[in-house]
């Protein structure tokens, strides 16, 4: 399945771009998405334990399976305001 | 509630124009909140900030705080929370928060619930520059 | 602390201006609050207001309500209230208090005390008309 | 003893002016003013119960007596903001 894939923050920075779009199998789920990011770009394991998810606009668990189509964001600590 | 009463931009913001939004004669108090960037962090000096958001689920989060405002402040008035995004220097407005009610104390309580839920909730980030060269996200 | 933080003035108020003075890039949240007149009092129809003070007293109660915000609450940086006398129609703003602090919950809670205190303490009084002809003192 | 009393709201509108100046006996004090007043214009009493003395732009207690030269402010009750 598709999955696209929001970067913001220290995760857009990590991989020089906005948007990923990764093909993964059924049944991934958000965390398993985050530490598939963290492997590739080690930078990124600063946020494991505190990374929120929000799965098409809404903070969803971490261990909710993602489905073909979705837009995921991974959302590092946020600082707004 | 029109669209233009929550918003991020790139343009510098406006007390004026915020407070404008939310006044309405059936509110006699309007409580607004700015936040701007401080010169100093932990006792480092600010050069200048950099602000991105992911805007259409923060203006979900926005729309949310705004529900939950009207359910526990039923006298709720008008809700208006601009949001700048971009490079802020030291003393620029980063977010203006106004809110109107006809009783002062729920339009103070409701003001100040909104712009902590929108620092715990809105999915918007900064990064700190420093004057000595250094940056970092900022956490929390 | 200038003259200008604490005035009264016959002319229309301005949210721009009592901002711009409350705000120091020490402060990173700026608390604001304005009263206007409100369209009903009691189910009553307003038309216009006529304000009067004893400015000199008043003067003197907004600097103790000063005084006693930056004891209370130690890092306020500035407390800026703008008063509007004589007559004002529905919708305009009656006063408008700011207050800087590096703390936003600090800023809400002096923003809130101090026009708690100038409602009880300052000598200004207020002559409500209505649209049906009557008028009369305003209590409390 | 000449007291200086500034009128304001209804006290001004009572006596259709903004100052009086009185000629008192020594040791009155701001309750008997305000009795005085309110003998002369009877819409006045309405504020005895309430009713709070600016000497010399401080608050004081009803009991207080004036002294020759002093500033007496009647403040009914007060409605700023």
């Amino acid at each position: 399945m598709k999955i696209e894939i929001k970067l913001f923050a220290s995760y857009r920075e990590a991989f020089a771009r906005d948007e990923l779009v990764l093909e993964l199998p059924e049944g991934t789920t958000c965390a398993q998405i985050q530490r598939h990011l963290a492997g590739e770009r080690p930078q990124l394991a600063r946020w494991e334990a505190v990374v929120r998810y929000g799965l098409n606009r809404r903070f969803v668990a971490p261990d909710t399976p993602v489905a073909d189509g979705d837009e995921l964001v991974l959302i590092p600590p946020v600082s707004g305001g | 509630m029109g669209a233009e009463h929550f918003c991020f931009t790139s343009e510098p913001l406006s007390i004026e124009r915020t407070y404008a939004l939310a006044a309405d004669p059936a509110s006699g108090a309007v409580v607004t909140m700015v936040g701007t960037v401080r010169a100093n962090t932990q006792g480092r000096a600010v050069a200048f900030l950099d602000y991105e958001a992911f805007e259409p689920m923060a203006l979900e989060v926005f729309a949310r705080i705004s529900r939950h405002i009207h359910e526990c402040w039923p006298a709720t008035g008008k809700i208006v929370i601009h949001h700048r995004l971009g490079r802020l220097t030291v003393g620029e407005a980063s977010v203006i928060i106004a809110v109107g009610n006809a009783h002062r104390a729920d339009a103070f309580a409701a003001c100040q619930y909104a712009i902590d839920a929108l620092k715990l909730e809105a999915p918007i980030w900064k990064k700190e520059h420093w004057a000595d060269g250094d940056s970092d996200w900022v956490v929390g």
